[in-house]
């Protein structure tokens, strides 16, 4: 029998697909790779011994704006955190999307504080260097966290600027516009803003540094 | 410091049980066993397999006779489930039963603990308390009470009906009492049953009828228990007849006094169709309903508002039946057993604000659907939505109110399977495409999986996901004008946005909401969630903690039909191995006074729950009525001069036990 | 009573007519408040994301120095920023419910010479006005009814979950009671609650838009005029994306969006300047606002 | 698993006496074993018809004789089997308490609880709560306290007839 021969040379774009399809991914588990009580460590940390008893109905993800966006919905993270794929979950995009409006925490029928399980993951995925480099969501919550920590309030104009320059100086540019406008209208401020006891809240800020990571 | 005085010797027998690994693998029973034996009284002390066997039990009986014993200590399960065996042996070994005391090792010990050593601290500890407990026991006789032949039912469900009807046909007298005017309960409102699909009313209503027509049963509807006295045999109950304002002996049910109401068309939510169809003041619930006798409700009757109606009602009544004078009647009766059928209530749907019920109309409840696809229901079986439109798309969104600890935290147990038999229905009824959204099917029942397997093969969806939101925020065009049921299909792993013209709510079952008062009535418990609580969850499930009161159906805890009629045959059952026997026999813990100790200060009268106690005037001192006395023992707590005692509680027992308990130090404890 | 008033850092800034309106608000109905003194940021959705205890220690400060400020009895903190409010609503709830968590964080602020007791009660604006002044009072106060003004109120996330303080997590009415009081005529509309993506707008844009845009556009096709918030973050994105929406997307979304603090102070009688209107990206179109007698709101 | 489940070798550990009414509290003990859950090895139940049944007598003899808590278990109010009984032991139990007070024997070394048959759950919290109060608290150690009062009385005694024998002398 003879296979019968293309008609047509295939288009770039074809050939692109083709050679896509090709690059097979392994998608196998080893019980070996897993970190197996990952899930426990981050129960105890967010408030969530009930993270254990989610029974994986996807309200979450339901209920989450954001699941359209996210890599793997917030359901999938709570099961792959229970079974104890670290690095997966440390390494998706959910955690950093997830902008806490507490919208799964409340309709959760296991009552799991599934807000905290984020925050714990951020913190985790910070910590140990998970997250990509200049991925801006983490690097705004550090320029914030640097930021107060030095003067105790938050000027929004500095925050930006810091976060462009770190992130892709071009988008500046983007955005220099809508700075002007917000300017125009008194509501971008050029001077720091500051408390006036810096020394206070520097001593309740100068506790041991990080915890020790999961 | 036990002497044994007016008790003869003490020879003790002291037998511990491995009960298989359940107590040997926490507890060193052999440990306990050689422990016991180096104490005074004790003749005998062994160990075995399994205590509560037939050879465990004659190892007993053969000891009693070799070796004299006259005490037996058996330390195994809890008394509450092996007591009567152990007793029973012990008579049958020719010592009175109430030689023989039970320590509990395994509820309280080997089950609950982990430690070795600790465990088997507290096993010697607890026999030891025995031991020194026993030397003060007393030979007793057993009380017997008559069982009163007749058995009150309340609540004329599906499974008050069966249980009705399986004593009657037994000969036994029934009282079933419904506070509703009709019997059938939710069963009567149901369309078809799964997973045969037969017709609710077709299997139901003949039952109903053989409840009216037979002659061992008393029927009282619109009925409810005022009052309950009495102990196990001998119950004394108030039943509060409500008035319906018709003569039950002269109404018919023709119906033409509603006819002729002055109301041409009803304007009250009918309770039987769940409030889809309207209602006249004068009226009967459904077509079948049994007693087939027509009732008015005082609240929106205008004679009874204002009493100037016309009363077409009265003059359309050839037999004189309607009397708007009619008054509450309190009837009387006494029986030996009650059987509590008292039902369910099932879940508000607007608790889950998600949902929509109540702010869009075509949001309904599995109730509601049910009746709009019978027949008989207000739409006469045509799926009309409240909009008026037929529906081409319905979503049927599982777990409403059930495995969630925001409103209830069990599975309702039925609704997966009435969910897809709804499918069914609509599929069937409309051709429209049917979406269940679930978060696990459960279909664990004789056919059910089958049922389950049909339904997939009529191509109905599942979408394993729970239903976030259901609203009207359409974002496409082909979503306008439908609700929009948000889920995430958690088998693919997207959320998905689904249109649908009609949402079913399959809505969980829950405890009445006077359960609490019904179970205080009665005197027994009930459950964290407040369904009614059987002795044990096994192996007396419609039994409760008060004698010769037994329960059925889903006052116990979620239920469908089938089970509910085995729980029914199940409870009428055990109240007819009272009737029958006659007797029951009671614990002889009953209390009485020393009467040369007795001061006659009178404070025990009043403490008396059951009024046992009275005061001989001429003797000046207290006197127990062994028959009423239940045997709490409050009163001997508070004799002043420790003149009452209550059998198998003397204080003796009670001080000796705490001496075993404490009177050895222990690693465990010192 | 007299409140304290935590502004925090966005009042200061992009919501800065929050604040100007808020004040003037509360001066007009004769509402005793005085701002906390060396208030600190919050820590808002970032500082839980790097370090916990700081995040709750930073909260805790602001909590402690209310105490200071005043010292007897139960006090009302009023804190209009929605992230401000629940990060130190939910500092106090953890404080309150996790002992090992208070124990950490006062040990902390002691060594500032600090410490929390708990006796602050953390309040949104739209709360005290609507269940503490009440809306009887201000019916009596409203001198320009908002007749036939069509307002969709936006609630956003934060102020109503997820701790349930005066409203339902996810159908809300407290605001549109208000809006009925200031004469306008509510909105139902079934996205109340539903996030804004908060500061997604400047870091990952393309979702944050797309979240801003769902808001404006069923806002708008359930008829409503006027866009109310009762957060800076949200009046930000969803007043300052609207052309980069459009542009973005194809559509021609053209909605005001103000503080409802703003459209109190409108309906009160108070000026444009004193309510920040000159702030706004997007003037409300308020002409049908007039007096019973004919005589123009104001500046309008 | 609970902390309180390992006694450590030769330290002190609390005993505690429970009195146990058989219609709820010791029927939900029942079901905290049949649910296998997991409490502190330090209560010895004793089994009472009603909570109403237990006399205050029994609570000073089990301190007397060395007990370091004492916890009474009855139905909760309005379920009383026997219809009010737990009624007339709360009652007597907050007179003994002031009773205690007076004798040095600190609060939380006495516990009255309304546990009802399906709460098994409350038995083992019960439990662990008090061992590991009474625990913070230490022995009670009453047995040894009586035999110094005895001695004191003793020595009290002596001193009197002493002094008696000097005046009649």
């Amino acid at each position: 029998m003879q296979l019968p021969t293309p008609t047509s040379v295939h288009s770039e774009e074809e050939s692109h697909k083709i050679e896509k399809m090709k690059r097979v991914v392994r998608r196998i588990k080893f019980e070996s790779e897993l970190d197996l009580n990952f899930g426990e460590r981050v129960a105890d940390k967010a408030y969530g011994q009930k993270l254990l008893s989610c029974i994986q109905c996807g309200t979450c993800s339901a209920t989450c704006p954001l699941a359209h966006y996210m890599d793997y919905t917030p359901r999938k993270i709570i099961a792959m955190t229970r079974e104890g794929f670290k690095e997966e979950v440390l390494n998706s995009l959910t955690i950093w999307l997830c902008a806490s409006c507490y919208s799964c925490y409340v309709q959760c029928p296991r009552q799991i504080h599934i807000t905290d399980v984020m925050y714990t993951l951020k913190r985790e995925a910070i910590q140990m260097g998970f997250h990509p480099k200049r991925l801006p969501i983490p690097i705004l919550a550090q320029e914030f966290y640097k930021r107060v920590l030095k003067d105790g309030r938050n000027t929004e104009s500095w925050l930006l600027v810091s976060l462009y320059l770190r992130t892709n100086p071009f988008i500046m540019l983007r955005e220099a516009i809508l700075g002007l406008k917000l300017f125009l209208r008194g509501r971008l401020t050029i001077g720091r803003e500051h408390v006036k006891r810096r020394d206070q809240l520097h001593t309740i800020l100068e506790h041991k540094k990080g915890e020790a990571p999961l | 410091m036990h002497g044994n005085g007016h008790n003869g010797t003490v020879r003790i027998g002291f037998y511990i049980c491995h009960c298989g690994h359940n107590i040997a693998s926490i507890v060193d029973v052999k440990a306990v066993s050689e422990y016991i034996k180096s104490l005074s009284g004790v003749v005998i002390s062994c160990e075995y397999k399994y205590m509560c066997s037939d050879p465990g039990q004659e190892l007993i009986q053969k000891d009693i006779k070799e070796h004299s014993l006259n005490r037996i200590i058996v330390a195994s399960c809890s008394p509450l489930l092996h007591e009567h065996t152990f007793r029973t042996a012990v008579e049958k070994g020719g010592l009175n039963p109430y030689y023989f005391q039970m320590v509990n090792i395994r509820e309280d010990v080997s089950w609950v603990h982990t430690d070795m050593k600790a465990a088997t601290e507290k096993a010697k500890d607890l026999s030891r308390a025995a031991v020194q407990r026993v030397f003060h026991h007393k030979s007793l006789e057993t009380k017997h009470v008559k069982i009163h032949p007749d058995v009150l039912i309340v609540g004329g469900g599906i499974a008050g009906i069966h249980a009705a009807l399986t004593l009657a046909n037994a000969g036994k007298k029934v009282y079933l009492i419904e506070r509703n005017p009709t019997i059938g309960g939710h069963m009567a409102m149901f369309d078809k049953t799964f997973p045969t699909l037969d017709c609710a009313a077709c299997i139901l209503t003949p039952k109903m009828s053989q409840v009216k027509n037979h002659p061992n049963i008393i029927l009282w509807t619109y009925s409810e228990v005022a009052k309950v006295d009495g102990y196990v045999g001998n119950y004394k109950i108030s039943i509060r007849r409500k008035p319906r304002y018709v003569n039950e002996e002269l109404c018919v049910g023709c119906m033409d006094c509603i006819e002729k109401c002055v109301y041409k068309e009803g304007k009250t939510p009918d309770e039987f169709n769940v409030g889809l169809s309207k209602r006249k003041p004068i009226y009967i619930p459904f077509p079948q309903a049994t007693p087939q006798i027509v009732v008015i409700d005082r609240e929106t009757c205008i004679e009874f508002k204002s009493g100037r109606c016309k009363k077409t009602c009265v003059e359309a009544c050839d037999r004189k039946a309607i009397d708007f004078k009619q008054k509450e009647e309190i009837k009387e009766i006494e029986v030996g057993t009650i059987i509590l059928t008292t039902g369910y209530q099932t879940f508000d749907a607007s608790r889950v604000p998600f949902y929509g019920y109540g702010k869009y109309p075509n949001v309904y409840t599995s109730l509601e659907v049910e009746r709009l696809v019978n027949a008989s229901g207000p739409t006469g079986g045509e799926l009309i939505l409240r909009d008026g439109r037929h529906p081409k798309t319905v979503g049927i969104i599982h777990c409403v109110g059930s495995r969630d600890k925001n409103t209830n935290r069990w599975c309702s147990r039925t609704c997966c399977m009435y969910s897809l038999k709804l499918a069914h229905l609509l599929k069937e009824h409309t051709d429209a495409e049917v979406y269940n959204f679930y978060i696990d099917i459960r279909a664990a029942g004789k056919s059910y999986e089958e049922f389950y397997d049909k339904l997939l093969d009529e191509n109905v969806h599942f979408i394993r996901g729970r239903v976030a939101e259901v609203s009207d925020w359409a974002v496409r065009p082909s979503e306008e004008g439908k609700l929009i049921i948000r889920a995430e299909d958690t088998l693919i792993g997207i959320v998905r946005r689904v249109p649908v013209d009609m949402v079913v709510l399959a809505v969980g079952m829950e405890p009445q909401a006077d359960s609490q008062d019904v179970r205080r009535m009665f005197n027994i418990s009930c459950s964290t969630e407040g369904f009614f609580l059987e002795r044990h969850p096994k192996l007396a499930p419609v039994d409760t903690f008060t004698d010769g009161i037994f329960i059925a159906g889903a006052c116990q805890g979620p239920k469908d039909i089938p089970d509910s009629v085995a729980q029914a045959g199940a409870a009428a059952a055990q109240a007819l191995i009272l009737i029958d026997s006659g007797e029951i026999e009671l614990e002889p813990n009953t209390a009485y006074v020393v009467q040369n100790e007795c001061s006659g200060c009178r404070t025990c009268l009043t403490i008396c729950p059951f009024t046992a106690i009275s005061r001989d005037e001429a003797k000046q001192k207290a006197f127990i009525n062994e028959a009423l006395c239940k045997g709490c023992g409050t009163c001997v707590a508070a004799c002043p001069s420790g003149a009452i005692k209550q059998n198998l509680f003397e204080d003796e027992m009670i001080f000796s036990e705490i001496d075993g308990l404490l009177k050895m130090e222990s690693p465990a404890c010192c | 009573m007299k409140y304290l008033y935590y502004p925090g850092c966005s009042l200061r800034s992009t919501g800065r007519a929050y604040e100007e309106s808020l004040l003037s608000v509360l001066k007009v109905l004769d509402i005793p408040f005085e701002e906390l003194n060396d208030w600190n940021c919050c820590g808002a959705t970032s500082y839980v994301s790097i370090d916990e205890t700081d995040a709750f220690a930073l909260a805790a400060r602001n909590l402690a120095l209310a105490e200071l400020q005043s010292p007897d009895g139960t006090i009302n903190l009023i804190a209009p920023c929605s992230a401000c409010f629940l990060v130190l609503l939910k500092t106090e709830r953890y404080l309150e419910s996790y002992p090992d968590v208070r124990e950490k964080i006062n040990s902390t602020l002691d060594k500032a010479g600090l410490h929390y007791h708990g006796r602050v009660n953390v309040r949104h604006p739209l709360d005290v006005f609507v269940n503490d002044y009440g809306l009887e009072n201000i019916t009596k106060r409203v001198k320009y009814p908002l007749k036939g003004l069509k307002v969709a109120s936006y609630y956003g996330c934060q102020m109503v979950r997820p701790f349930k303080t005066f409203d339902h997590s996810h159908y809300p009415e407290t605001m549109d009671r208000l809006v009925k009081v200031l004469g306008a005529e509510p909105v139902d509309w079934p996205l109340k609650t539903r996030c804004c993506g908060g500061s997604l707008t400047g870091t990952i844009q393309e979702a944050g838009l797309r979240l801003n845009r769902l808001l404006l556009k069923e806002a708008e096709k359930r008829g409503a005029d006027i866009m109310l918030t009762c957060c800076p973050l949200c009046q930000h994105n969803l007043e300052c994306y609207q052309e980069r929406i459009n542009r973005k997307f194809d559509e021609k979304i053209n909605i005001p969006v103000a503080f409802f603090t703003q459209l109190m102070g409108v309906a009160l009688g108070l000026s444009e300047k004193e309510l920040g209107m000159q702030r706004l990206f997007k003037m409300p179109s308020l002409k049908q606002i007039t007096h019973p007698k004919g005589e123009m709101a104001n500046a309008w | 698993m609970p902390t309180v489940e390992q006694p450590k070798e030769n330290s002190w550990e609390p005993r505690i006496i429970a009195f146990f009414c058989n219609w709820c509290t010791y029927t939900a003990a029942d079901l905290a074993g049949v649910s296998r859950l997991r409490y502190a090895p330090n209560a010895r139940i004793i089994r009472v018809m009603c909570s109403g049944r237990v006399d205050p007598q029994f609570i000073l003899d089990a301190f007397s004789k060395g007990a370091d808590g004492v916890l009474i278990g009855g139905c909760h109010p309005g379920d009383c089997h026997y219809m009010e009984g737990n009624y007339k032991a709360l009652r007597r139990m907050e007179l003994l308490k002031r009773m205690m007070k007076d004798m040095g024997i600190e609060d939380k070394r006495f516990r009255l609880e309304w546990i009802s048959a399906s709460e098994g759950e409350r038995v083992k919290t019960v439990i662990n709560e008090m061992t590991e109060q009474v625990r913070a608290l230490g022995p009670l150690g009453l047995p040894k306290k009586f035999a110094e009062w005895d001695k004191e009385l003793e020595s009290l005694e002596h001193e009197i007839n002493a002094k008696g024998d000097t005046v009649h002398a």
